[in-house]
């Protein structure tokens, strides 16, 4: 029991890992530079895309997610430069209405590239299978996204907290006249920021392609699971989003794991085995519900 | 002196680890002129936080006519007659000088039922409006009743937000630094307004301007780091050493 | 030599007009002041100049020189880095940052000057900063908001230093460490342009005054002219 | 009789769901050029309109094909949640509904109509068939996961229906991404079989975690024939390798009907036909018999029924038979992925497990 | 407080009357012209319009981005079916029930998601639609996945909302009813004080005005409407579905409100109306419509950044000042 327990709280922890890839990048471009980017969770969708074509191509999984990052961060600056950037000073549903219409386009564009049906992408040969660690075996694959989760929250943070590039970001984003007054351009520092949070996405697509169907309109789903995960963690944190990942992932897996078996040792077996799921499936909205009531701007807020 | 209108009894407040006010007890009596001066971070905008609503105090009371209004919110504090402006400008930038005005005169009128009145169309009342632009007038402002709040220069706004406060026509007015940002003229303005409505209400002043404070006050309290340092008339206080090595300086 | 020039202003936001022909100049090392009532145009100048303007089009007319080279229409981000800093009204701190980033995010000696100000100097200015440096913009008092507003520019070591009333809201003790800290980056060289309302101060630490009334210059003079003539404060300032 | 046969198509052509709506399409259309645009000798036009897996557009789509268009028979629907909402305004309106999907088991029973022909199957049919081979195969320990939603709770009964041992069930989350959480328990409770039923993108994260983590080792792993059809094998590729699914059709049945179909298929679109591809086809076909039956008279209802019911065509299939619910009785085969002679990753037919079966419903409809 | 779109004149109130007019003409006409399908079809388009402007009163006047709000809409829609499966059929007590089931909902979600701001708003009222959403899916008792349908209409006293143009027209008069409620209220001293909340929070509640109050009385209101709509929409699809309550549903509303017009009366409306119409127009061209719907959208971004109404609104003011 206690090793089954264990188990699921490395996976919860693995899960966290997974959203925060997503959630990193999504908090950068909306945390920091306060641009609600729905189609955030587009560029997942092409970056794993233009990492199964690459890895299709050249049979190499690294030079799959190598190409997809190059490739989305290309599409991002380019999105950037032709939409984005003229909605930086606009109000919030604008840019929810401008960024739901790019992905219509974007999924369409995928279907018309690549078909209705979903595509392959899988691990390499190996990191296919599972690894034996402390008694009980675990999927290598998911090893390697809770390193590569690590990692992108350490550089992230260091960059945005420690680096005067990350001051200037967060100094643009709040009040980016006084920003250009004190000589940044802003205009080039919003485009390059843009297109790393577009890199970070299509790291998350590339790492997820080999777990998650690589299907049109998979960033949808998952984008609603990112925007949680930093609601949680207060909106332009990073170290709240990786809390905030953490969080999601560990009640979301605990909660499936536990839940239907925590309401049967108290409950009659026909309601537990109605409702046991039903509230696995709303627990993270219950969580998330429970923290805004009671710390209105998230866990971390990054604006006091 | 008369009784007291406003008890501020051991307030305290922190921010994590920061003391911002610690047990500031004085009070202020009905129909003076209080002036608050003190140092930058001293607590003096906290305090105002802490009596007009917009924050809780960590531990201590603010009495109001009497009553203890520690726990009740801003609005409620509004309506039992306490006014506060803003030290940071805090007006509505959209609307235009008039309609910033008419609000602040509307929602002194204390009877809820119109508020949310549903039905009746807004042609509002030309004695509001008339009270408005009075109010407008009173600082200078008149003539440019229609230009939005948004575009007035920084002084101008200065004024919009001590007349927003004025037009509620408290009992209590709480004035963060009103004649920051005002030039000369407009703060000698603004001191003759503020004469002529001490005869009708308590005023705590929050000021920097010291020739304003010592010609309106009747009597001074000096914050200095989140502590109450003396409470007396312009005279004690101008001559507390304390008050002059941490404030006020040898020019004074 | 002046280092900055603006000849024939014209300014306006959207229909109305708020500069008619302003000329302003300010010397290489001098201390230069602009005067007037609330809403005569002195913040739509200085923002003019550091390339802030309301909108390209708002510019009507007139130039701008600045070290020689004709700055109107420069984006501000250009005009920063060629040696302008400008110490706003209202502050302007950025919330999320802390003190410490405030302050350091924008440190630059573009102009590789020998004595440049730094973090340790500015702190010993105002050791009220010090004490704060963890805390975010937002948290500070608005007295301290105004002291790293002033810092923050410094740190840019710019050649020509803008001061939108930076006494606002300050202590009086304070107030004047700052007058004198003025007088201190006048006689180190700083060229500064300031805008206030205490013209009494003013008159000792500056060296010319421009006074504007409805975005247009009435008069012009050095300190002695104005500290002669009371009744120019009367009748422009309302003092 | 009438001049042109009007076939309205209402299926989910946008959206992640698309993929299936456009193989039935895709075989619809590859059966419309196999009789040269004709149905029964008639001109006919095919409109084609998207439901985005959105009931209240199906319904208007519907809406518009009987009223404005005046369809003689409507096709297309995927999902049955869609097509419950859809059925009661095409009977009403006295069209014939050929469904190439969707399999609701309220129109297999109570809820049977004249008007409603399934080409397909009943949904539970293919849970069904899995749930007896498991239970043929002497497995006596299976877990079960699915979505917690009706149509999941409909597959466990079905596939209990004919597995008698023990079965933990697991519900997941509709739309769930990860399923670390259940495999590990699949892990801890050592089942000997997986049987597991979550369609469309769920599918493909399932089998690709499931193998990643290692479990297709000691478990062996059920699913009926969607979850590892062409569109799905495409997706994961080798780690399918070796998994059992129930079908009522493979695109490698040995009948001339099926070789010309399947091989005009991958040359028209260029990939293998899915079974729903193989679907669409046959209710292409079926249309076609019917009106050429009748001899163009669509407006006689009765004889329509009568010529759809008498079913004169040949599926790819195989052949099949009506039940009087209008749900096929038919065989269903066991399939296994592997690697073909061209060492494509793809289904193999291994045997029949249910022969002529007929769906569970079939008593409570009260037709004729 | 002046914004251009709500200066009360006579001329906007008969036009406004005349659009009605011509929209309740709109039945016979289409049955002359044999296009009688479009009837329910612009039902539709009437529901979608009520329930997009309950939305854009929440939006545009009480300043709160609500993401849930599909939630209202859903409820009124399982309401109507569940008392239909109880036997209840007429609407004089299903359709205030589902609106009062939508107020007390709003109750609970207003009161709990009130305390938060701005994309924390957003998230916590999509929540709560998001747990509705599937509970709806798993309860197998009220249809699951399925939804639960309706065996017929709501009886309506002597109007047979069967009849197509009949159900058209209770549609278009719940809209206008609503439509003129809201141009009321929006006009009269509570509207006033919304706008002025949403322009500066902390300074009404300085100026003595119950903030939270009001914006919680304004988020009922909005809830209700849906709830109308939601009745509405049940009764014309005959199914209360959980699609209704999805998230997507709740993002396609608030697409049809910024298109429209956030903020303008008639915004909401404008937006249902322009999309509903785009999608079935597009959809006949080619199946890639969404990416053309995507172009379309982007252009009213950039074209009409404070949406249809308001750009229609300004052609007019424009062709006024040449005359
Ligand atoms: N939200 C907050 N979080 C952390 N510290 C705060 C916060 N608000 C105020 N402080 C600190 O509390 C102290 C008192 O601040 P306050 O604004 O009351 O000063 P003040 O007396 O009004 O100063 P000034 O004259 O400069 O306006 C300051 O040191 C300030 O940094
Ligand atoms: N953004 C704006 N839009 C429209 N008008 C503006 C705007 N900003 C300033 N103005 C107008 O321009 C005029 C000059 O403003 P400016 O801010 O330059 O005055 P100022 O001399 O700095 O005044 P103060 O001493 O109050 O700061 C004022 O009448 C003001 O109303
Ligand atoms: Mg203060
Ligand atoms: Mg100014």
């Amino acid at each position: 029991m206690t090793q089954l327990f264990l188990e699921q709280a490395l996976n919860g922890l693995q899960f966290g890992l997974m959203l925060f890839l997503l959630a990193a990048g999504l908090t950068l471009v909306f945390g920091i530079m306060d641009m609600i980017n729905l189609a955030h969770g587009s560029l997942y969708m092409v970056g794993a895309y233009l990492a199964a074509a690459a890895a299709a191509a050249s049979g190499s999984f690294v030079i799959g997610v190598l190409a997809a990052v190059a490739g989305t961060m290309a599409v991002g600056a380019l999105l950037e430069l032709a939409v984005l950037r003229r909605l930086y000073t606009r109000d919030h549903l604008s840019q929810v209405l401008a960024t739901f219409a790019l992905i219509l386009i974007a999924n369409e564009a995928v279907r018309m590239v690549w078909g209705d049906q979903p595509v392959m992408l899988n691990a390499p040969e190996a990191l296919a299978g599972p690894v034996e660690i402390a008694g009980f075996s675990y999927p290598a694959f998911r090893l390697l996204i809770i390193a590569v989760g690590v990692l992108v929250a350490l550089a992230l943070y260091v960059a945005v907290t420690k680096t005067r590039v990350g001051m200037w970001v967060r100094a643009g984003a709040s009040n980016r006249e006084m920003t250009e007054a004190l000589g940044i351009n802003v205009k080039r520092l919003f485009t390059i920021v843009f297109a790393v949070g577009a890199g970070l996405c299509a790291l998350a697509g590339a790492m997820l392609g080999p777990l998650l169907a690589v299907q049109v309109g998979m960033g949808e789903s998952i984008l609603i699971l990112a925007f949680v995960v930093i609601v949680i963690g207060g909106i332009g944190s990073i170290r709240g989003a990786l809390v905030g990942s953490l969080l999601v992932g560990v009640v979301d897996t605990l909660g499936r794991a536990l839940l239907p078996w925590l309401l049967r040792s108290f409950l009659p077996g026909e309601v537990a085995a109605h409702l046991g799921p039903a509230l696995a499936a709303i627990l993270i909205y219950v969580l998330m519900a429970a923290i805004l009531f009671w710390k209105p701007s998230g866990l971390f807020p990054a604006r006091g | 002196m008369s009784e007291s209108l406003l008890v501020i009894d051991g307030v305290s407040r922190h921010f994590g680890g920061v003391t911002a006010l610690a047990e500031v007890s004085f009070s202020v009596a009905a129909g003076e002129v209080h002036a608050l001066i003190g140092p930058n971070g001293a607590g003096k905008t906290t305090l105002i936080h802490q009596i007009s609503g917009a924050q809780r105090p960590d531990a201590g009371r603010i009495v109001f006519s009497g009553e203890d209004l520690t726990a009740l919110p801003m609005h409620t504090r509004v309506q039992r007659g306490m006014a506060r402006s803003w030290q940071i400008t805090n007006v509505f930038n959209r609307l235009t000088l008039l309609d910033n005005v008419v609000l602040a005169v509307k929602g002194r009128q204390r009877d809820w039922g119109s508020g949310f009145r549903f039905w009746q169309p807004v042609d509002d009342e030309q004695a509001l409006i008339d009270e408005a632009r009075g109010w407008l007038a009173e600082v200078g402002l008149g003539g440019r009743e229609r230009t939005l709040a948004g575009s007035l220069a920084h002084g101008e706004q200065r004024q919009l937000e001590v007349v927003l406060a004025l037009a509620t026509k408290p009992k209590l007015l709480l004035l963060d630094e009103p004649m920051a940002g005002t030039g000369p003229e407009e703060s000698e303005r603004m001191v003759a307004l503020i004469g002529k409505l001490a005869r009708h209400v308590t005023i705590l002043l929050v000021e920097h301007d010291m020739d304003a404070v010592f010609r309106l006050a009747d009597r001074i309290s000096v914050l200095v780091g989140g502590r109450l340092v003396c409470t007396g008339l312009p005279d004690e206080v101008r001559a507390h050493p304390e008050v002059r090595r941490a404030y006020l300086g040898e020019a004074a | 030599m002046n280092l900055l020039e603006v000849a024939g202003l014209q300014l306006a936001y959207g229909q109305s007009q708020v500069l008619f022909g302003l000329d302003l100049a300010v010397a290489e090392g001098e201390v230069a002041t602009l005067l007037g009532r609330n809403g005569m145009g002195k913040s739509s100048t200085l923002r003019a100049v550091c390339g802030l303007s309301p909108a390209p089009a708002g510019i009507l007319g007139g130039t701008i020189r600045f070290a020689g080279a004709d700055i109107a229409g420069w984006t501000p981000d250009r005009v920063a880095r060629a040696g302008i800093a400008l110490v706003p009204e209202g502050r302007q701190i950025f919330p999320n940052l802390s003190v410490r980033e405030n302050l350091v995010a924008f440190a630059a000696n573009r102009r590789r000057v020998a004595e440049p100000w730094t973090l340790e100097r500015v702190f010993a200015l105002f050791p009220r900063l010090a004490e704060r440096q963890q805390n975010m913009g937002n948290q500070l008092s608005g007295g301290e908001q105004q002291m790293l507003a002033i810092g923050r520019a410094l740190l840019t070591n710019p050649r020509l230093l803008i001061l939108d009333e930076a006494t606002e809201g300050l202590a009086p003790l304070v107030r004047e460490e700052i007058w004198q800290c003025l007088a201190r980056l006048r006689e180190a060289g700083q060229t500064t342009l300031v805008v206030d309302k205490y013209v009494e101060r003013l008159i000792r630490l500056a060296d010319r005054h421009t006074i504007i009334e409805r975005g247009r210059v009435v008069w012009r003079g050095t300190s002695s002219e104005l500290d002669a003539d009371h009744g120019i404060w009367h009748r422009y300032l309302g003092v | 009789g009438a001049d042109k046969v009007k076939v309205g198509f209402v299926s989910t052509l946008s959206g992640p769901g698309a993929g299936l709506g456009v193989d039935i399409r895709d075989g619809f259309n590859l059966a419309m050029k196999h009789l040269n645009g004709k149905l029964g000798n008639l001109p006919a036009e095919v409109i084609i309109a998207d439901d985005q897996q959105k009931p209240d557009v199906a319904k208007a789509e519907t809406e518009k094909f009987l009223k404005k268009d005046k369809v003689d028979f409507m096709t297309g629907i995927v999902f049955s949640n869609i097509m419950l909402a859809v059925g009661p305004q095409v009977f009403e309106n006295k069209t014939f509904y050929i469904s190439a999907n969707a399999g609701p088991s309220q129109y297999a029973g109570e809820q049977c109509n004249p008007f409603f022909f399934n080409v397909a199957w009943q949904n539970d049919n293919l849970h069904e068939a899995m749930g007896k081979y498991v239970q043929d195969k002497g497995f006596r320990n299976v877990v079960i996961v699915t979505p917690n939603y009706p149509g999941g709770k409909d597959a466990v009964s079905g596939f209990k229906r004919y597995y008698k041992g023990r079965a933990e069930e697991m519900y997941t989350k509709l739309g769930q991404l990860d399923y670390a959480a259940e495999l590990a328990q699949i892990r801890a409770s050592k089942p000997d079989a997986l049987f597991f039923f979550l369609p469309g993108g769920m599918g493909i994260n399932f089998v690709k975690q499931f193998v990643a983590a290692g479990l297709s080792k000691d478990i062996q792993l059920f699913a009926p024939g969607f979850s590892a059809d062409e569109d799905v094998i495409k997706a994961v590729g080798t780690p399918m390798l070796g998994m059992f699914n129930s079908s009522h059709w493979a695109h490698d049945f040995d009948n001339p009907e099926n070789k010309r179909f399947v091989a005009d298929f991958e040359k028209e679109y260029g990939r293998l036909p899915s079974l729903y591809a193989s679907q669409g086809y046959d209710a292409a076909l079926l249309i076609d018999a019917a009106v050429r039956d009748v001899k163009g008279k669509l407006d006689d209802k009765v004889a329509l029924q009568k010529a759809l019911e008498a079913k004169r065509f040949k599926s790819v299939r195989g052949d099949f038979k009506w039940n009087t619910n209008h749900y096929p009785v038919q065989n269903y085969v066991l399939r296994v992925i592997g690697k073909d002679v061209q060492g494509r990753v793809t289904n193999k037919t291994m045997g029949t497990i249910f022969s002529n079966h007929a769906d569970a419903y079939v008593a409570s409809c009260k037709m004729k | 407080m002046n914004s251009a779109i709500y200066r009360q004149s006579t001329r906007r109130r008969l036009l406004a009357a005349g659009v009605f007019t011509l929209l309740a003409l709109l039945p016979p006409a289409l049955q002359a012209f044999g296009q009688e399908f479009y009837i329910s079809f612009a039902a539709r388009v009437l529901i979608f319009a009520l329930v997009a402007t309950s939305l854009n009163f929440v939006v545009g006047f009480g300043g709160m981005v609500a993401f849930g709000h599909a939630a209202f809409f859903g409820a009124g829609a399982y309401t109507v079916a569940v008392l239909m499966e109880m036997g209840i059929a007429s609407a004089f007590v299903s359709w205030p029930a589902a609106i009062a089931v939508a107020v007390l909902l709003a109750h609970g979600i207003g009161f709990v998601s009130l305390r938060t701001r701005g994309v924390y708003f957003i998230m916590i009222t999509l929540a709560f639609a998001q747990m509705l959403y599937y509970l709806a899916i798993s309860m197998k008792t009220w249809g699951g996945d399925d939804g639960l349908s309706l065996a017929t209409r709501s009886g309506f006293g002597p109007l047979d909302l069967k009849h197509d143009p009949t159900f058209y027209w209770v549609a278009l008069a719940s809209l206008g009813l609503c439509l003129y409620l809201l141009d009321r209220i929006t006009h009269a001293r509570f509207g006033r004080v919304l706008q002025a909340i949403r322009e500066n929070e902390s300074r009404m509640e300085g100026l003595g005005y119950p903030v939270l109050g009001y914006k919680l009385l304004c988020f009922v209101i909005g809830a209700a409407m849906a709830g109308l709509a939601g009745a509405l929409i049940a009764n014309h699809g005959q199914l209360a579905s959980p699609n209704l309550l999805q998230w997507t549903q709740s993002g396609t509303l608030l697409v049809m409100v910024i298109v429209g017009g956030v903020g303008a009366l008639y915004g909401g409306a404008v937006g249902a109306v322009v999309l509903l119409l785009a999608e079935e127009v597009l959809a006949h061209y080619t199946t890639h419509w969404h990416a053309a719907l995507g172009l379309i959208l982007l252009l009213v971004v950039f074209r009409a950044p404070k949406g249809i109404a308001a750009w229609v609104h300004g052609l007019f003011a424009r062709g006024e000042k040449h005359e």
